[in-house]
């Protein structure tokens, strides 16, 4: 199982704060997003960036088995 | 010195105080400190409250990292931030930013680069709710997504 | 409002909460405040304790002017300075300094501004008591004597 | 009678804190430093700045009766 989190304005489009998902036939970041983009057909998903295990990652990364990964959309702190 | 929490994500009002005492020091001549509150009006639009969510433990992990690319860039330097999440009012204060140095250039320059960084790099997000709809805000710098000062993500080269 | 003293000189401690109280409003995202200390070491010199002194009426008639020119360069900031006089140990708050803007590089840039700026033209002298003697301290900025930003003479032209 | 008023390293070198002298025979504020000097011979007051009722001046400015001239050392507030 992968963890997923959802923030912010993706986590209201969707509807909801987290996901377990079995990692079949998704390898890496790109898959993820586009397998989430097919299921749900968010509009935000797109332009978030991504952190597993709580380190900024690029779409080419690789997923793990009881990896948790995060959909960071732009962050506006301070 | 061990138990204190120089990054912090809190519910909670922050003490301002509490920020400057955990960087001061018998060896440091200047203490910049930065408060972030709850502005009524952006752009002409009116804000009723802000409503801050965090990936907490993510977001003190991003804030420490800050610390340590300031402790590279200004040695003499010590910082300490706390960041609040929830519901906040107008005034409230959302952020404080404690940097001591023996040095006051120092001590200025390291706060101002912390601020910017955690616009860029820390999960934190923030829902305006104003008085004809809500709206979670994207990047406050206003610029492209992630640029110069982009998250450096795994893999990556700087 | 109008009882509210932003630029003073005082014998007693300086509460810092009271400076950004001052100058914190609805309209401001932004507030920065400067805290200088009494730092132990200068130079490798063990300081054990200061004396300052003022000409307090001047001094804080030049604080309203620092707070006027920061007024023509940053319209949108609010300034309060409190400097304090008198023996101060290791670690005491000589001054603060607090500017709010509805924008955070305002409330850095007038906030430098405003040290440097005391550091040139307000009639405030620091003795230091040394392990091994005493000195009235010069121009911090140790440079020739007013340079640059030298006060502006009656008659001179800037 | 014009009022003077020394701080910091020139209070201590000439040992007042104050001073009141009559204007007769000075007119600006470089003859008041002469005055002074060949008075107290002072050795950090020609390296002071002066401000009459608050304002800085130069060398040249005219002092006149009631004036309070003021001599003031390199600052080092902050």
């Amino acid at each position: 199982m992968i963890q997923i989190l959802f923030f912010a304005g993706i986590q209201e489009e969707l509807g909801i704060d987290r996901l377990e998902v079995e990692p079949e036939g998704i390898y890496t970041v790109k898959e993820l997003k586009g397998f989430l983009q097919h299921t749900y057909h968010s509009s935000t998903l797109q332009q978030s960036m991504t952190a597993i295990n709580e380190n900024f990652v690029t779409e080419q990364e690789k997923i793990k088995e009881g990896d948790i990964v995060a959909f960071i959309p732009p962050v506006s702190g301070g | 010195m061990n138990d204190v929490r120089f990054f912090e994500i809190v519910d909670q009002p922050i003490i301002i105080e509490d920020l400057i005492h955990k960087v001061a020091s018998r060896e440091v001549g200047a203490i910049t400190t930065f408060i972030g509150t709850v502005r009524e009006f952006t752009g002409g639009k009116k804000t009723l409250f802000l409503e801050y969510q965090a990936y907490p433990t993510m977001a003190e992990k991003m804030l420490r990292e800050i610390g340590v690319e300031i402790k590279k860039k200004w040695p003499d330097a010590r910082v300490a931030i706390t960041h609040r999440i929830g519901k906040l009012d107008i005034m409230d204060i959302a952020v404080v930013i404690a940097v001591s140095s023996p040095h006051r250039k120092t001590a200025y320059e390291a706060n101002e680069y912390a601020i910017e960084r955690i616009k860029e790099i820390v999960p934190i997000w923030k829902k305006e709710h104003w008085q004809d709809g809500t709206e979670w805000v994207g990047n406050q710098l206003e610029t492209i997504r992630y640029p110069a000062g982009k998250p450096i993500a795994k893999g990556e080269s700087e």
